[in-house]
């Protein structure tokens, strides 16, 4: 685990590199496969937006808990689960973290401390501060990272959530990826213009900061420092990153040519790939090192890949289990 | 011969007749001007009506069921859309202690001329979250009216006499029928509480939504089959009109309640047991519930293959009640190997 | 002989009990620790196990009953409190899209160990938002149980069973039994699903909550008429074990099936219907149903006189299916001349 | 109607006077009398918020619209309202507005341009909004206020309706009547204690001002201005007052027996009581006019309460009446 952004060692930031990577490199897979219809499950995916995840399992320890929405596996894979149980899930598979019960939209690695996704707006929040309250009465210095979009900002839960954290000083980061759209609605017509999300939750009272989501250096930073913030005060924190989704809002395809985003907007943020921007700052032995990285994981994927479709699917008895936990 | 339109131009037909006849009426939800429009049926709809009439909104469904009520009780009326009807479940704070209550409470001083579109996920892995029917649950809540189509032409006609009620409407839309192909017979008036599909004398089905397209397919085969049967379509689940299929199940004394729904307390439920209250000798066999278990709706597809019942299911009730062999042609067996998609060319991911 | 305590102690020292049990057991909502502590029935339990465990909240239901749930997916325990059940529709997304769900999708990986008090108000004006009982909203999801007590003793053992039970629990507990007395008799084990209140075979009652109390009026004044009741207390909604009802009707062939709740689509409707799907004949004469209206609350008292049944009813439908007059001794009839509060010296206003 | 606080003619001021005594003296029989058991509903008597109510009647027209939650009956009278009708639905009797149906938690008074209030907590408060959301689309200048107590603001769906509101610049004013309890909850016990809600308001882009809810002065001034602002920029606005009350939460009694709250706050606010406050500045004429107003008012009190006593109530049936609007 990395403690301090200057004792950070060069080998550590590699790793935070090839997480960033090995991200993409399975949203790109999901994407291409997708098509085969076999993955038979709505995906939301986190292709441009992987810079704020990527950090994540160098950073928390396996007892730091991630929850998060609809737009999950960024999180999921940053957080170093199981990716082999994610895709087999994904292909809704007997061997897949829930037996092909949850699919790309409920995610879930105890293990591993990813307590949960929800494909309802908003509605994961609330569980990750229930979570910070039991920390914090058991006296556990552990962190809760809740993940969400902007449009999870309208939700009055939201709202309920923060204001619980607040008033109980709970080890809880709400994060608020905004790529400034829900669905196909931009901002200006959910929210006021001159609004700035990261102000709402300070004026309830929540430390609240804003920072740029697609460079990895700043997400990486940003993270660590409010961490450390975080333990220190035994206080939430909220972070507003501003970032910006490649694909379409639900599905493996791109989606520019519907126009609900402008040609100018998508050309911005295109240069500011989280993918890109790293590249464009590493030295030339990482890159070495990445490229080398990239070959290995591919191989990887593939052959995940092709055993997921070759594996069996529950039978049919399967969903009349584990209705109610008679354990005791 | 009357040109045939899916069930999704119904819809999106009978919101533009909406929109014309009443300047007050608005339309709004998540996604009624975006790209898709839901499900293409709020398609250019903005664009004739404007966006102070017809638009987007936040992510706030409770907030945003109560500005519908505020907007109704001055006069005008609302239709507003949610595309699963699992998201609703954060608005029934203002559907059950306002919207059901305000007409009563006022002693008939205001009404809630609100009409809510709940559509009904299936399939292709929406699961737990994106799949709820929970017809039960809003029918059981006085106050409210609960309809259901289950074709284009009842689709339009309940869609148009469910927006001019005055009283707040739970419109249920089932995501499989919006591809749905008919004919309109244009009828408005009050909302129809049900109608006969087919007549016949040795058993009678009460269904809805979903349900009775399984229910016509299930027919043509037991027709084939000398087996005749009364089809009574719930168009609404509350009020449910009893004396109709009370005057079906004693001719026939047989009775398969089919429901779209978990059976654990259900519309299926209250039609039996209202039955039986009514008449303790109407059955001649005991009444058969079809319905989903009581589960959550799994994801993946080797899940759902014996979660959603279909034509089949109905076909074993009446060689079971008729104590009949019943033959199913092979082709119609071959229908339901890919039991998860709504239509053959449909590839996800909604 | 035993000591006799009232409802509301049986309530907290099952509270008591529980927190002394489970150190990781909490337990908040509006009021918990406030001067009145919901009706006395938290009383002290701050004071005893500190404001960590035990705390007053926001008004904020919907996120708390998210919180409720996080709290146990980390291997705590949660009781939770509304002082009306009304104030929980506004959770309903949590309760029935988490709560109902989470240990089903997550394959047995986490478990939501969380029992939500829902305290059903009736009488001095409640009125439609502060009286709603809607066992049937909540009986109806599947991965929920509901349980409700009617005296003392089951309450005691009723709510430690649930707290201790890994499953989310609503504990429907009627405002009117709080000043009931009874004797404990200590029998903490699962959830019992129901419990035989009176042996008999004339006719079978089945019922819960606050009608348990009317059934057992009723029954003392049928017996001095020489009628013999077997009295079935449902403990729990959801599941229902349908067997024991089953054995008993097969018994008497004659039901009465008393609701807290709206009768259409209700717990009531489930019964009947699965007694008469599983026997055709089971019913010698037909079921009868007595629940509320499906009808809002109405707020004053010569509204809810006829809206809230009572032995009285319970006593007309025995002579109906009996074909027997029964004598009610005026004594009983006094006794609900004041028909909108629990009991004589209560004088509001909650 | 007033329009400027300057051109206020004293006529008017005194009518608001009385406005504000009319309130106290209505809810101090209604305490008085329900010791009798005959209003057999809750009440949540409004003593001590009674001058943020007061000046309504003289501001607004029938047209603008006025929606409340448990604790309005102030906002009831202020408004203008039928007052025997009130008081018979007190006793729930057939004349009562809503012939004993609704009772004090939930009043109307459609023609007076009362739309309801609800014991909901902030469940009236989206429909304002949407009344508002009426007026905006049917072009007419009419103002909807909203009120609402402190706790009322940490529930979700005030947040959402807040947005709503902003992003179509509806004419809807927010008015939080703060009186630093929900039940017996202080603030601190549900929000972090450097909170100010009209900033959390604010955040969210309503114009937010706040104001001393317990002098006439204030509170006819503020909202008249706010008014204006409104009708002219088209916008809505968020108004706290800060304020308190005298009796308890529900019900006819005091209770400061129960020591939810210092006796130095109580002492505090008791020196601040909107009547005494009021008669500290008004002149030796308007003293006289309002003791006979007083008592003439009193008098009218007395023969509506008697003779809601002795009205009949309705008929077991209308129970079963106007479940659904079947005229058509
Ligand atoms: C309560 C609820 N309302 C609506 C939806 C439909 N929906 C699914 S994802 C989504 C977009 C949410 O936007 P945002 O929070 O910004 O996340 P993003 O997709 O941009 O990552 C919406 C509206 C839903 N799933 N749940
Ligand atoms: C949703 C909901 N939760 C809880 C309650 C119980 N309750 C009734 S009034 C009240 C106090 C609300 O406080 P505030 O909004 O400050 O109003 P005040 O009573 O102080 O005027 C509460 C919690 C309720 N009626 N509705
Ligand atoms: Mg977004
Ligand atoms: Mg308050």
């Amino acid at each position: 685990m990395v403690h301090s952004i200057d004792k950070m060692k060069k080998k550590q930031s590699l790793e935070i590199f090839k997480n960033l990577l090995k991200i993409r490199l399975t949203e790109e897979k999901i994407s291409k496969e997708y098509a085969k219809q076999k993955m038979r499950c709505p995906v939301h995916l986190s292709i441009g937006q992987e810079a704020i995840a990527a950090p994540l399992k160098f950073l928390l320890s396996k007892k730091d808990i991630v929850v998060s929405g609809h737009r999950a596996h960024a999180h999921y894979i940053g957080k170093g689960c199981d990716i082999e149980k994610f895709i087999f899930e994904l292909y809704l598979k007997e061997k897949g973290f829930a037996r092909g019960k949850a699919g790309s939209m409920h995610l879930f690695d105890k293990k591993n401390g990813f307590y949960g996704s929800s494909p309802i707006v908003a509605n994961a929040i609330p569980l990750g501060v229930g979570m910070g309250y039991f920390n914090k009465i058991n006296k556990l210095n552990n962190v809760v990272l809740i993940f969400f979009g902007d449009g999870a900002t309208e939700e009055g839960v939201f709202y309920e959530s923060l204001n619980f954290a607040a008033v109980h000083s709970l080890k809880v980061i709400f994060i608020c990826e905004n790529n400034l759209y829900s669905v196909y609605s931009g901002l200006k017509f959910r929210q006021p213009k001159s609004r700035k999300i990261y102000k709402v939750s300070k004026s309830l009272r929540v430390s609240s900061i804003r920072a740029d989501g697609n460079d990895i250096r700043h997400t990486t930073k940003t993270l660590l420092n409010t961490l450390n913030f975080v333990k220190r005060n035994s206080k939430p924190v909220f972070i507003e990153f501003s970032t910006f989704r490649f694909v379409e809002h639900c599905g493996p395809n791109e989606d520019d040519h519907l126009n609900y985003r402008k040609e100018s907007e998508i050309k911005k943020w295109t240069k500011k790939d989280p993918l890109k921007k790293m590249y464009s700052f590493i030295n030339a032995r990482d890159k070495i090192l990445l490229s080398k990285f990239k070959k290995k994981f591919n191989d990887r994927l593939n052959k995940i890949f092709l055993k997921a479709q070759k594996l069996s699917y529950p039978k049919s008895s399967v969903a009349y289990t584990n209705l109610y936990d008679e354990k005791n | 011969m009357m040109k045939k339109i899916k069930f999704h131009q119904a819809i999106n037909k009978a919101l533009e007749f909406s929109l014309n006849k009443d300047k007050k009426l608005i339309l709004y939800g998540l996604g009624v001007s975006d790209p898709k429009e839901i499900f293409d049926t709020t398609i250019k709809l903005q664009e004739k009506f404007g966006s102070d009439r017809v638009f987007d909104v936040p992510n706030s469904e409770n907030a945003l069921t109560g500005i519908g009520i505020g907007y109704g009780m001055m006069g005008g009326r609302v239709v507003m859309t949610h595309q699963r009807l699992d998201f609703s479940l954060l608005s029934l704070d203002q559907i059950i202690n306002n919207a059901a209550k305000l007409f009563y409470t006022s002693d008939g001083k205001f009404s809630v001329p609100l009409t809510i579109r709940l559509i009904i996920g299936r399939g292709w892995g929406q699961g737990p979250n994106h799949s709820q029917a929970l017809q039960s649950l809003y029918a059981h809540i006085p106050g409210l009216k609960v309809v259901s189509p289950s074709d284009p032409n009842n689709a339009y006609n309940l869609l148009i006499s469910s927006i001019f009620d005055n009283n707040p409407v739970i419109f249920l839309e089932h995501r499989w029928l919006h591809n749905q192909e008919g004919t309109l017979n244009k009828n408005i008036k009050k909302i129809k509480l049900l109608e006969k599909v087919s007549d016949g004398k040795d058993l009678t089905i009460v269904s809805n939504s979903i349900m009775t397209v399984e229910a016509i397919k299930a027919n043509e085969i037991l027709k084939k089959n000398n087996i005749s049967c009364d089809i009574i379509n719930l168009l609404s689940l509350n009020p449910i009109d009893f004396k109709r299929i009370i005057k079906s199940v004693e001719k026939t004394g047989k009775l398969i309640m089919l429901d779209i729904d978990h059976g654990h307390i259900s519309v299926s439920s209250e039609v039996i047991s209202y039955l039986v209250s009514y008449n303790k000798n109407i059955f001649k066999k005991e009444p058969i519930k079809i319905s989903l278990p009581n589960f959550p709706t799994p994801t993946g597809p080797s899940l759902t293959k014996s979660f959603y019942p279909n034509f089949v299911n109905i076909i074993k009730a009446s060689e079971k009640l008729l104590s009949k062999k019943v033959v199913i042609p092979k082709r119609n067996l071959d229908e339901i190997k890919i039991h998860d998609i709504p239509y053959t060319n449909y590839t996800g991911p909604f």
